[in-house]
């Protein structure tokens, strides 16, 4: 799994490559626990584009980092899932407490 | 199930395996005539027994072994996917949409493999362990 | 060898295994630091000797079961590939270059396990059936 | 495992796809050997452009049918090996017994 981070403004972008399953959580769950404890971070934005395979161990870490943000009044966004990761994201629910974009710079904007 | 190939995979109670275990399915699952988006299906089924069975049966420990026993039918593949953990109290209970016993899992594992295949069945033992099943139609969706 | 992941597959001795065989084991192989290059000449080495235990050890029938046992240390990947077929008189003989007791056969099957990996260790009991074990060295070649 | 062919003149073009081992032999032996029983052919063009695997069983069909075209004093050619399939057929031996080719029409043009 690859992992990319931006800061842009109160917003803290995140663009994850790769399969998000149960050998990344740790990882992934540390990675931006660390990044947002670190940064005055409000908002979330996560893309998607090049993550290939997702199943509800990935989905618990975002939830879990949605669950933070949303406590302290932030929004968190997903950009540009492909279709199979988008349709276990769409089964799980996530889509109708998150909002989603197809492009970073939508979603930058409407949290900028 | 008439079964024209069959395989058996076993492996270290390590999550870097969650990986190893789906291609595997996925690469034996490709001899039957599955669509792409079957084979997604399919792995994510297998990610989730898998990452259970490492989880909640070996309790997160990297010494357990879990066993995948792979059959292909005619118009079918049936999967086994089991491990000796701590096993399930209550089935019925654990595959309720969203219940989970970690409160930083999503309790969605069973639904999941529920609907990404044709049928499910959970088969456990407090103690001794849990074996899941699961088959997935080729051609035409087998109707339950 | 200190084993840091470990795996068994074991499948029916169908011609159509060979290629899930060599898939499942580069999935495994590459949890360790592999080149591309490597992977393909693992690849090549498992598809010899699972055509080989099908071919040969089971003299090409469908009924047997070829096993495969995969570690991974620090720096290296051990498989072991063994059948319970009719096993080899001479090893030493069919190890050499292009001997083979199939005329339809190239007898380059050892040698490509050879080529590709960096040890290579045959043992044969005549009626039991035959053992390959191959190591290949992830980071630096291992010097045997 | 894909096969097409064309037939050039007294040459047969045989463009194939895929992994050649012992999950294919059988099938690509029987077609070639169709072919060639069928027409009057006198060499043979292998293109393994798109052949993504090949070990000492896919190898074992070509010498099979380069002993046969040869002793009818035929000419076997392969066109377009990868790099990882060349280096299985240079360990072979099988490239100091057969023309390579990069492209069709220089292996066509030399028997034609
Ligand atoms: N292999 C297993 N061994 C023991 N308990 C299990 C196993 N699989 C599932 N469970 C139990 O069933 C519950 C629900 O499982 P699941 O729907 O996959 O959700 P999650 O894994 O997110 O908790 C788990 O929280 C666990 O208590
Ligand atoms: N698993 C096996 N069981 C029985 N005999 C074997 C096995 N592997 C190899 N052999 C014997 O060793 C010979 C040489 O093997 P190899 O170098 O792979 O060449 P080939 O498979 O082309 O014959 C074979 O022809 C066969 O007689």
């Amino acid at each position: 799994m690859g992992l990319n981070v931006e800061i842009n403004q109160d917003a803290l972008l995140v663009r994850l490559e790769g399969e998000l399953d149960l050998g990344v959580t740790d990882y992934l769950r540390n990675s931006l626990e660390n990044m947002l404890d670190q940064n005055k971070i409000k908002h979330l934005v996560i893309n998607l584009r090049n993550v290939t395979f997702i199943d509800s161990s990935g989905l618990g870490v975002i939830l879990g980092r949605y669950n933070r943000v949303s406590s302290q009044g932030g929004v968190v966004s997903l950009v540009a899932a492909q279709p199979q990761v988008r349709r276990v994201l769409a089964l799980s629910g996530l889509l109708t407490i998150m909002k989603e974009y197809s492009s970073e710079e939508a979603a930058l904007s409407r949290v900028g | 199930m008439q079964v024209n190939n069959h395989a058996k995979l076993e492996f270290q109670s390590l999550p870097a395996n969650v990986a190893f275990a789906r291609v595997t399915v996925a690469a034996f699952a490709s001899q039957l005539d599955f669509t792409l988006n079957d084979l997604e299906e399919i792995k994510v089924a297998v990610s989730e027994a898998v990452a259970n069975a490492i989880v909640h049966g070996y309790e997160n420990r990297t010494d357990g072994t879990v066993f995948i026993s792979m059959s292909i039918g005619d118009l079918a593949l049936e999967l086994k996917i089991w491990d000796y953990g701590v096993g399930i109290p209550d089935v019925k209970k654990a595959m309720q949409l969203t219940y989970s016993t970690d409160p930083e899992r999503m309790g969605l594992g069973f639904v999941f493999m529920q609907s990404f295949m044709d049928s499910l069945h959970v088969d456990s033992t407090p103690g001794k362990g849990t074996t899941v099943t699961m088959v997935k139609s080729a051609v035409s969706k087998v109707t339950v």
